[in-house]
């Protein structure tokens, strides 16, 4: 394996990769008079590089990731299922890269039949009244939920003061409550790793605005006092926050809305197989029942007789959290798995999403410990626990994992179990692809007692070996930097870009 | 479609290995009574030619052949055709967040570039992994001022935000919503001179107000009328009240020809880069930029990747400074913000580099020309130029009977900009044009010529 | 790294990764009488994979190649440039894709017209006067060539008996000639490198037909004899064959129409950037003088009052060597690369080839032993003799290269030369990445006295190491079989199929 | 356009290192007199936006959106998009032939893979690399035909070779061309029955003919009428004249639905890749698909790949018996060929693996299903089916004034399937017709009706 330099480490000054139309304007055409202070440029530093160079370097760059499209990725809460080729296709049919945003409704009209039929199905996946596409993803999703719920409260005269969280929630929960002026209660999670109804009533007082609940939860498992919950927290006037990005373990099997959620935001990077993209972008709309439909961001997709149209007459609604409607992009691509799945193959989709991690899960546990007994929905969570005795840690397996070409398991996540391996192989893996990640976890189990050492400095055949994340953060380098003095930049810039052979 | 690798016979076996006998026993610790108990009412599933042909029939029904002169944050640039196909690589393509940064050492290089690029292009001493877009990266730059100015002691959350009624209208809508549950801050609206910019004063910073002291002034650079604020001006204003000045680039391409907003004094400078690389897409996804000083580092929300070096003292990049996050502090973090836009970051990352500063420099040009000749076209056709600052490739042109005429061009395939009284009344017979490099010499005639045309009809 | 199983060996029967489309006919509709025997499809062994094994296996496969777009490629003859993206988009264009070569000529004006206009583009870079974009490849262009060169002569009553070719000439000229009736004189190289008049002379005698000439030749060099040596063939009433394949080298330079050439092949996937593929397709156009015009396959693409046509109104033509008109998605990636380049660009496309080479011989003069003094244009020959005392070979040195990240360059051709490196850089390759090789052929030198047996056994880093060729060709296995019995195939593939790690 | 990174400093320093001044310097030693001492006469060369902009008007003027029922050797189905998606990669589509097998791992066990589906489908011992096309192949299996009567030694290299007249004309006119060079070598023709399958009789064989024995017969299967001929006959007419038998199957799909030539006694079977994961695209690339018998290998042209071990004794893949090949064997090669089509065998072969055996069946029926449809909405039209054979998914088709209503259906933007009379002057009355899955019943409907209608007009 050789380097690839950083853009700026290559190059030449002058270099450039593109040329642009001719200017077909007379040449008299003035630029605009500007205070010269103010159209100064600071474009030094920025690559000057061929086309060759810009394409080799992404291309070597790519070959540094694992990702779905080559590898097993068993990233338990980050539903790693196979994003289909022809989504991408769909998102990227001319109609729908070039329309623009601020065009008339009419103009428009195959993609906001597209969203509202989008809306729909989520409605109906969820067992909820409305939905707003906007949010960017679940975290925003949550913010938009939690605002709503504010909001909800607010019009009937106090805004309450605080969200109870499990402690088994992720992070985004009480980041997103206290964006919207929350204080965040923590409900204690059972020894069988799920919320109970006690839980809950114990902290629930008339300043209790929401409570937030995963469902299935950060255990892969289905909190069954759920009615119970809803019930309780509804007869003291609070609301329940559906936190909905493990969907992929329910769709066609139960529904939120059914069961007593008042808000809930699905990830569609998840559940609906639009690619996660190292980080995004994704989309996290929000459903909601009736009484909150009001308070649903702006804009909104209308039908009319006249068409559909985006409508911002919504005197309660939170307002707008966007520049525009959304992540449209990922909505096509959401929009093109839902019709292609059907009703059907989206309840076949959680079966055998289930079904595979009940599999996994069944055959690892004679390898890992097992944090919960409980049966599991769509992902496992192990411990090293069992390991103890080797010294070997979570973090020890997981590096050893991507060795054999895996990606490893969520880890240290969720907080309530010490050690965490969450796994979630999705519906989309084979038999024999399980079956090859067992092997491989049997192996390093082996390894952990006969050579310790070796999995405490893997991965040993990855491009870098394990990273110094202490000194990442100790001594921030954010952003490639000039050298000091040129000539010295530009003979380190040289060194770096030799190709040097590691045998 | 059907995706799961599923045969019968696996089906089978693997029940069995579980130990039940069918895949409903899985969902058997479900209570009976939460149970959906029918199928999804969701149309049967398609073959992929007829999904194929389902999704081409609907975005045949989006307009995308008319000739368009709206930009209003969202741009129709030329992207050569290396962005996509590099940025859509799968292995970029499907990775999740680079969590395991051993193998993920593409996603993570390239985030540093981008990181780099921003900070450059802003003129900032660090930027982020990326935000959302352009508006909540202004919002959650307005929630990073007001930290730290609680920060600065100086009084608690509380405070003034200043914001240019010039700024997006959609992004001062965003700033709003994200500022409306917290206690004692106040927005408050600076109105704007004959030039187009920003007017700052006394009365701007509300003064004599119990909000208290302003944390920050907002202002888009370029504005929302395409004018470029002197941001020299309003950095002294800033100072002089104490305020962090932030600034909101929707068009970065003006960054191309601009004096990068953190050289002239921007404590926080955020945009939106779907302008470089990406398609206008109906409004997403793009990219938030945010860029901000080295000592503000800690209050900063969002990702950084930074750069380490391995075991065997190798260079190597990898998430860093979590600290600051929700997954680490929970109700603490700078922003809730997880999942953002790195796709996007790399499409951009991957345009800007392929442009180079020459390239993106006279691509700008281009653009500033095209609006030139454009207005000069436009004026001969009744439309005069609405206010007097210094344009990008954006202005506000006013005449008579301006919306009628618009709407009569809708009608004959040209969408001739935005008009502009829905947000500002006082500018109800001025529409905001925007020409840029796909605009060829013939459409910007043909432009004059049906406006002209749309005034007698 | 890890191993991927081939494709029969992953999967499980029954599973599919495509579903089609509805059958919307009426339930009665008959299938046709067939006799039971002829409809009994032998399906067995074809792979049984899900869409997402598809995709994971293609992706893996990839990234085992060296390419253009992720290496430098100096692989001498074979002209590795950058092959532009904006091409490939090109290609893909639903009017260029969809268009059928049995429509009538007015349904595919656009189709036609591109094509009248790249053989004009041709024809003014060689100097010819007619062009046919049929042949698939330079082979078939060969084919095509000295196919003409028989009808030309037989239609002169006397198809003559031999075609003179150079010993260093690519081996698809014998190979050609043969496939047309003729058979091969070997004219001697040079020790210049060059074929002389005199060699050319003293075998031309009537039974000649044609001599076919590489120019630049294989070693890179030019045929400074090549006018006197046209003049000498003419003088006997035979033709003068070029082989163009090295075009990148003379493009707005020099064109071989000026200098007495009657045909030539040129290779687009060559000189004029359409992707090589890993082994095609091409594509192979021949240039004409006019007195071969006639002569030339069919179809023809005619210009006419009525717009374009194909014709086959050609009574000497040697008939029709595919079964349709041409590889038109390559001729529209280089009609659209000559197009984006325009005259200029194709001048300075040469230029730099040939700056690029020069650069690079000078740099490695010092290090390896060059074949011949004389200046080169596009490309340049060394040879292992300084390393002789090392024991080191070529082939070693070559292997070597892999490691860091540079394929190899052509070696053993030309075969005058003993130990050849054919190292060709190509245009599109920066001056830092020249530097790089070079670097990196100098730590080889080094390592040859150092380390001999590094070099025997690279390469070190790829995915697999040297292979065993000889093995390969003795006991040829040319394709997969199910093992004996099924249950033993079922097995043996699950063990492949599971990844392995090394460590 | 300009893809070289040289900057002027870049060219003076190289300049410089190499010893000379100028550029020109570098072509000082081509003598004077082979200048050419002018620019090239091409026009100035053009940005990405403006060569974008061209190639999109020129495309524009095929007519890629009409309804179209033309077969015959190019076949229009569903490719799923994964096909080009993968096949596209750039590190297979910019690397060459796999010269270094240790860094071609990629595209050789792709090869290899291509070459086992092939002799699947073909039912051959094993199959090559690929060839060019459909009609090359099937001229390179005729003189692979002639080079192994030869070294039977029954006469030297001369013989007949028997081809179908229902074979493709195209095909039957590139063995000819091919052909047309050999000495000795005879071509004769024979005709069909009222089946449309070939008439193989004594006069088939030219008996008493002075060229001596028949070397092979070549079939199309299905043949150029769609019919399927019956190849236990024809193998049994072969083996009596002791001559080979070549099939040649231009449709792939219709492997789907047919008992493999090979399985029927083909010694060589070719055909066309097309089909199966690739456009029309105006006649190519396509992929030439080459099968045949173990005991042939060797007289076998093309390249192979094979299987080996490497120094670890790991499985691995590389080019193999080249000692048949132009660059080792030079004029004694099997053939000429050297760059063939390789991506394009990769596109079949991620083809025919989405598909999988259940879905090449079912795709292969839905074909014959919906020309039997067709078929049968036709005859209410007045056509009638010229041939009594079995048919895959194109059929000839006879009716009174079929020329001019086929015109008349073209300016209606149909192309109702292929005259014949141009080929077959006793088919002037008929049209080929090719109906496949890519048809929707309503546009088989629209066929019928138009044709009807234009019989009226
Ligand atoms: C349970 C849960 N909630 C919320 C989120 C946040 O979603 P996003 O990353 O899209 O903002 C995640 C994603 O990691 C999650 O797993
Ligand atoms: C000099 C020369 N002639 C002919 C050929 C044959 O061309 P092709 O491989 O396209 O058939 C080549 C390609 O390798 C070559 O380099």
């Amino acid at each position: 394996m050789y380097d690839e330099p950083l853009l700026f480490e290559s190059g030449s000054p002058g270099r450039r990769a593109v040329s642009l139309p001719g200017d077909d304007l007379p040449p008299d055409v003035a630029l605009p008079a500007i205070e010269p202070e103010l159209a100064q440029p600071a474009l030094e530093g920025l690559p000057e590089l061929s086309e060759l160079e810009v394409v080799r370097h992404f291309t070597r760059l790519s070959q540094w990731n694992f990702s779905i499209a080559s590898n097993f990725y068993p990233l338990g809460s980050c539903t790693m299922k196979y994003n289909p080729i022809v989504n991408e296709w769909a998102a990227r049919l001319a109609g729908h890269q070039s329309v623009h945003p601020m065009w008339p409704d009419q103009l428009a009209q195959g993609a906001l039949a597209l969203m509202f039929e989008l809306e729909q199905m989520l409605a109906e996946v969820s067992g909820m009244d409305a939905v707003t596409l906007t949010p960017a993803a679940g975290a925003q999703g949550e913010f938009v939920g939690i605002k709503m719920v504010r909001a909800y409260h607010e019009h009937g005269g106090n805004p309450r003061k605080t969200v109870l969280i499990p402690a088994s929630a992720h992070g985004t929960n009480p980041a997103s409550s206290v964006l919207c002026g929350y204080r965040c209660v923590e409900v204690p999670v059972g020894r069988d790793g799920l919320m109970h109804v006690a839980d809950v009533e114990a902290r629930l007082d008339g300043d209790v605005a929401a409570v937030m609940v995963t469902n299935p939860n950060t255990l892969g498992l289905f909190e069954r006092d759920i009615r119970r919950i809803a019930d309780a927290v509804h007869a003291r006037g609070a609301l329940v926050y559906i936190d909905g990005a493990n969907m992929n373990a329910l769709c066609g099997v139960t529904r939120p809305g059914d069961v007593g959620a008042d808000v809930l935001h699905i990830n569609l990077h998840k559940t609906f197989s639009t690619p996660h993209g190292g980080g995004g972008p994704g989309a996290g709309p929000v459903c909601v029942k009736k009484t909150l439909a009001p308070f649903l961001p702006v804009p909104r997709v209308v039908r009319t007789s006249n068409g559909f149209q985006l409508s911002e007459d919504a005197p309660l609604s939170i307002g707008r959290v966007r520049t525009f409607h959304g992540n449209f992009g990922m909505l096509v691509r959401a929009y093109t798995y839902m019709l292609g799945l059907g009703g059907d193959g989206i309840a076949r989709m959680t079966e055998r999403a289930v079904l595979n991690a009940n599999y996994l899960r069944k055959k690892l546990e004679p390898l890992l410990t097992i944090a919960q007994r409980e049966p599991c929905l769509h992902e496992c969570v192990f411990t090293d626990q069992g390991l103890a005795d080797t010294g070997v840690k979570t973090m020890d397996v997981a590096k050893r994992l991507l060795d054999f070409g895996f990606h490893a398991p969520t880890i240290y996540f969720p907080l309530v179990v010490s050690g965490a391996m969450m796994i979630e192989p999705t519906e989309t893996e084979s038999r024999e692809t399980l079956d090859a990640f067992v092997a491989a976890i049997e192996r390093i189990v082996a390894e952990a007692r006969k050579d310790p050492e070796l999995l405490k400095t893997a991965p040993h055949t990855t491009r870098v070996r394990r990273l110094d994340e202490t000194r990442a953060a100790r001594r921030p380098v954010l952003r490639w930097r000039p050298a000091a003095a040129p000539a010295e930049a530009a003979a380190s810039g040289a060194e770096t870009s030799t190709s040097s052979a590691e045998t | 479609m059907d995706y799961t690798p599923h045969t019968e016979a696996d089906i089978q076996a693997m029940l069995a290995e579980i130990g039940v006998a069918r895949v409903a026993d899985l969902f058997a610790h479900l209570p009976e009574d939460v149970r959906l108990g029918r199928g999804l009412d969701i149309a049967p599933g398609l073959s992929e030619p007829d999904l194929r042909a389902r999704l081409a029939a609907l975005a045949s029904r989006n307009r995308a052949e008319l000739l368009s002169f709206v930009g209003a944050g969202a741009y129709a640039h030329f992207v050569p055709s290396a962005v996509d196909a590099l940025a859509s690589r799968s292995e970029f393509a499907t990775a999740y967040t680079p969590y395991q940064p051993e193998v993920s050492q593409g996603t993570l290089q390239a985030i540093f570039e981008f990181q780099t690029i921003t900070s450059i292009l802003l003129g900032t001493e660090l930027a982020n992994a990326s935000m959302y877009d352009g508006a909540s990266a202004a919002a959650e730059a307005v929630l990073m001022a007001l930290r730290l100015k609680a920060a600065r002691g100086r009084d608690d959350r509380g405070g003034k935000v200043v914001v240019a009624r010039s700024l997006h209208p959609n992004v001062r809508q965003t700033i709003a919503t994200y500022l409306s549950s917290m206690d004692g801050v106040r927005l408050v609206e600076a109105g704007y001179d004959p030039g187009g910019r920003v007017q700052l004063d006394d009365a701007a910073a509300g003064n004599g107000d119990s909000a208290g002291e302003v944390a920050c002034v907002v202002v888009g650079y370029p504005n929302f009328f395409g004018v470029v604020e002197d941001l020299r001006a309003v950095s002294a204003w800033a100072q002089a009240h104490g305020a962090l000045l932030v600034t909101v680039t929707l068009e970065p391409l003006a960054l191309g020809w601009l004096t990068p907003p953190g050289a002239l004094g921007a404590d926080i400078a955020v945009g939106e880069g779907q302008g470089l690389g990406l398609a206008p897409s109906f409004g997403g996804p793009g990219v938030g930029l945010f860029g901000t000083r080295e000592s503000f580092l800690r209050a900063m929300p969002g990702r950084v990747v930074g750069e380490t070096v391995d075991a065997d003292g190798k260079r190597g990049f990898c998430l860093t400074l979590s600290t600051r996050e929700q997954h680490i502090r929970r109700e603490k973090a700078t922003s809730n913000i997880c999942t953002n836009h790195s796709l996007c970051a790399l499409a951009f990352t991957v345009c800007v580099s392929l442009l180079g500063p020459n390239g993106l420099r006279d691509l700008a040009r281009l653009n500033v020309r095209k609006l030139r000749y454009a207005a000069a076209q436009l004026a001969g056709a009744g439309l005069g130029e609405r206010f007097s600052g210094p344009t990008f490739n954006e202005c506000v042109l006013r005449g008579a009977d301006v919306p009628a005429r618009w709407e009569r061009l809708v009608r004959r395939g040209i969408v001739a900009g935005l008009p502009l009284g829905r947000w500002y009344p006082e500018l109800e017979d001025a529409v905001l044009v925007c020409v840029t490099d796909q605009h060829r010499r013939a459409d910007i005639d043909r432009l004059a010529t049906e406006w002209r045309s749309a005034g007698t009809a």
